[in-house]
């Protein structure tokens, strides 16, 4: 590749670097933005959220049960092993 | 015994070449990387087998009709399997912090230098006698900065598959080495004041704005960037499906099962691209010092811009945080945690890391739609 | 600054077309009905997110190398997915109900009136200006009237794939809505003394009975109408799987991983069928119009011959398991119970229910064979 | 399309209907007699069943494990109580 | 009414062949085999239900654009279903057994006889009238004697995908019938003293050695025999996987969910090879005599060199194991267990069958390569 | 197919037969050597082990919770054993 060529590219690789840089930095402080009117919204329209807590509450009880079960599990997998390993 | 010189014949040991010989061995060593020293072991473990795989002497597991050569055409050239794992990532992701603290996309944002940084090295790299990278090539370099694996796929299947390979292999090798990489840039760009710095724990955020928050990335994506949007989409769509709480059950098999098993192919297809003739090359060499310097600088910028909005917030902020900008969750973040312990044994930093470490994932698709959009 | 200029051009907001944003609105009010108001989540999700995605200018989502493009032509065109759905939803389905009195094949039978009298109805559209139907496209429609979703995504792959998305919209909101539209229906065609009526217990279905059964459905289905045996032959693959206890592992995992995989990816699919000059048109508001016409058409037709049959047995029979018989499964098993429960506090009418809500599947299933024997 | 060729399209359709119900009448209507059969079968030859049975008595033990049988549901219990000490 | 008559006509009831109905009840047979006597279900449930699949009239499953053709093509003829397979019962596989005590793999090697022999057996039935084997099918047709459903399927579909269904079909029932077959054979070769010999405990084998094993395997089988490295190399993934801990999730995904997935879509795709023109041939019935042979033949050879190896070492091995080379894993290593305790109640051979069993499998998967490499 | 070329390929197979039987038995034979050598390898260098080890312990440590600890153990039992009442 002549050095000229690899000017010319190297001459777009920092064309490349400021908007790349400035786009990345513009389009993520917009969503600083969005995500601040987000919460504004949700504080503002917290109405709907009836709805919402109960789902929430309720999913937060299934993970909970879902750690229980799976120590519950792995105990009955032990114990079916066991018996299994016992019946042979 | 015509039949046992078909056999001979019929042996690797007649046909072996050099760079087949060695390609196994870096197979090998990616599976010792995996196994014994617990690099990553999820993606370079099913990489090294591939890479050993695809480098067998007459046994064509990538010329058309072969496992591999399947594996890779169904899944990666199609572009399918990178934004598969995308989904999933996205269903195991948790904004809450980032959205407790949207500043932090600062620091997502200027880590996202290692990129566009690493894009010009690697042109200037041509002044090399034996270096010849096009745009396309130095930009599938550069997001090796991104510290993102399905994206720097995704990325490289598009702009430059030759190197696919390479890239991908070094993408995953320095994600692992964020625990040696990072510690001492960290140290040397903040004083052990700055690290000793104590954060306010973070507000509750409620499920709602969970909820939202996939819906209004997606928005800024499709108005501002639509080149990412195959990204950014399949991810929005897995953390909503996550936080929506209505389809557990298709969220819960993203996560699990469709990620496992689209990982143990995406690896074997990646591990295909280990071949010889497109690995053992100069360029190769050069990718891989390309990915140190990316994984650097980005970890630089990243601490640096914290430093800045630390002595602009008057100091309510650990500078250490930056360093999770570039993503590798959540293995960056957990290595501001640790240094921030060194410097103070009451200073969990894990929590308000996260919210840099997920911003960086959103600011390397960005950095791959702008890409993408630029030299694609 | 050229390069601005190529970023500013890749930007979406310079290339959104009116239909798009529409389109887009409509995905985002079918998340919004699957999130907030829990209409058919499972499906409604995907197909939303789908619809978005698909109409995001200059993603490239449905053109050939785009992911929804691969996702359809794969799962869809092919008709792999839907008959994968079908097996898995005949893994989850047990026929005890069915079995122990079969006479409410009947009601499954009535319930199809739907369908063919919404063919009638989408042929006599025509003459409005603007409508064009053909045969296919009406027989496609009147499926919706089978309340059964992989049915009608089926067949309106087979007979009218442009009409697919409204179809599959259609089908799934009118099942989502079933709890609205069949009530009124229902109470208009009996009196408060047929839907006091409390039925006999059912007796007890041997194991043996069950595992027997879908092996008799498909026997009859291949002797009588081969066009059907796609749908039911993969449904009662998944039924026998379940009941015949020997294949438990296979069983569950086509209930739960392979059906959610495939939920996923069909959702998503159908989205993709949301565009703009394919969904925006006069001919999906008559599908819309259709479809709810023949729903309520199913649900009366369904009633009536249950009342019929009520005043044949001397009135062991409650006429409001008829609405039952359009399937739409368990959702309209559920809306006879609690609209028996209105009418007397003692009166559970689930069970009895199933009976007919399962014929329901398998007499859109035959419906369409008919459909596809006769018009594909 | 021309009202002469929608009169045609609406004969197809009425006919289709009338077809189309028929068979699906007939075809259900069939499927009654066979489960009806069905039902005169096993009870007429259940000497297979003791076969079906034990899978099925099995089968339904399996749950019975977990769910029914206090012993069982003591001893897990003390399983992941154990469990869970142990863990801390 | 037309319609009527275009109704009747595509009823199956017009258009039925015998050979359709024969071949329909050959599946309802493999139905019966499958869930009343419990012969190998997890395979021959699906094929037998592909099998009436495929025979229907007019349905079209086979047909291109059917469901049985896509999944055939797609899986079987790219070959890459045995191989997932494969890989799953790599991960399944404990080679514990056979690294206390190598030597066994003598038996696995010499169980291997079955399937040699077979070869020349298939060849000498062409003197009869009606039989035409190439090498091809005659190696395809030996590889029954392997005693291994994804290795017999797998080089089928390489050598002879015409004989593919019968070849699996014979494969997974007389892995099935191993109990039936091989006890009278172990005890005509053996004395009752030898059945009665007790073998001493295996000594414990380190995490270590397992994880190095699979890696030997696959490097020797590189070395002398790239051609089985589809085979071996995605079983020695599959079981490095299991050994190296490193990567359980994926391990346990490819034990079940993906396993599952590919065994239903395997089994109806080799029954979709079960259609009267291929399958009700004289070749057929060849095949399943030479397959009875194979069996009879491994298990003898195996036992016979048992009991060469039980005088060499003084009577420290009891012949019994020597049946179990043939692998049909885990059912052989039982049967041996079991002719075993009947000798002599306090024998339990279990332990000491699983080495040859498992080696038994590497042996069937070195022969296909050899006739892949030979005969290919 | 003549009878001529059925010899021919009846002597194909005959070489197949010797020359598969003793590949197989040669490669079979490597391989009890290949793990002979693993055996040695693994028993003279168990230096690198102590890093196996932790992660086999820990490993192992999963296990553990369900076979090795006696409370588990005890309960575990007496579930199997409430198990094989309930199924007499
Ligand atoms: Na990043
Ligand atoms: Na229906
Ligand atoms: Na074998």
């Amino acid at each position: 590749m002549s050095a000229q060529s690899i000017n010319d590219l190297l001459f777009e690789a920092a064309t490349l670097l400021m908007v790349g840089m400035g786009f990345v930095f513009v389009f993520l402080t917009i969503l600083i933005a969005a995500v601040n009117l987000l919460k504004a919204f949700c504080e503002r329209f917290p109405g709907q959220e009836p709805q919402a807590p109960t789902r929430a509450s309720s999913k937060a009880a299934r993970p909970a049960q879902a750690n229980e079960d799976k120590n519950i599990v792995a105990a009955i997998t032990a114990a079916v092993h066991a018996h299994r390993q016992a019946n042979r | 015994m015509e039949q046992l010189a078909i056999l001979w014949d019929s042996t690797a040991l007649a046909h072996f070449e050099l760079g087949q010989v060695i390609m196994m061995a870096v197979g090998a060593l990616l599976l010792y990387l995996a196994i014994v020293r617990g690099f990553e072991p999820l993606l370079l473990f099913p990489i090294g087998f591939g890479a050993i795989l695809t480098n067998i002497p007459l046994a064509g597991f990538t010329d058309p009709g072969g496992l591999l050569y399947y594996i890779y055409e169904v899944g990666i050239h199609s572009g399918v399997f990178p934004l598969l794992i995308f989904m999933g990532v996205g269903a195991m992701t948790d904004f809450g912090a980032l959205i407790a603290n949207p500043k932090m996309l600062l620091l997502g944002a200027a880590a996202q230098f290692g990129i566009f940084a690493t894009l010009f090295g690697a042109i200037a790299l041509n002044f090399i006698p034996g270096f010849d990278f096009t745009l396309k090539d130095a930009s599938a370099i550069a997001i090796i900065g991104g510290a993102d694996g399905p994206t720097a796929i995704f990325l490289a299947s598009r702009l430059s598959p030759d190197l696919l390979g390479a890239i991908a292999v070094a993408a995953y090798s320095y994600m692992a080495l964020v625990p040696i990489i990072q510690p001492p840039i960290m140290k040397a760009l903040t004083t052990p004041e700055e690290r000793k710095i104590e954060m306010a724990q973070l507000r509750h955020v409620s499920k709602k704005e969970k909820t939202l928050f996939p819906l209004g990335v997606l928005l800024l994506t499709i108005l501002f960037l639509p080149s990412a949007t195959p990204l950014v989409g399949m991810f929005c769509f897995g953390n909503l499906m996550k936080e929506c709480g209505v389809v557990d059950r298709l969220s819960k098999t993203a996560q699990n099962e469709l990620i496992n098993i689209v990982t143990i192919f995406l690896g074997l297809a990646v591990g295909s691209k280990l071949s010889a003739d497109k690995f053992l090359t100069v360029e190769t060499l050069g990718i891989l010092g390309l990915g140190a310097v990316a994984f650097g600088i980005g970890t630089a910028a990243g601490v640096l811009m914290a430093k800045l909005m630390s002595r602009l917030t008057g100091g309510s902020i650990n500078p250490l945080i930056g360093a999770a900008g570039v993503s590798a969750v959540p293995m960056a973040a957990r290595v501001v945690n640790k240094v921030g312990l060194e410097a103070n044994q009451h200073n969990f930093l894990l929590m308000h890391a996260m919210g840099p470490n997920v911003a960086g994932v959103l600011g390397s698709a960005v950095a791959a739609g702008v890409l993408l959009a630029l030299v694609g």
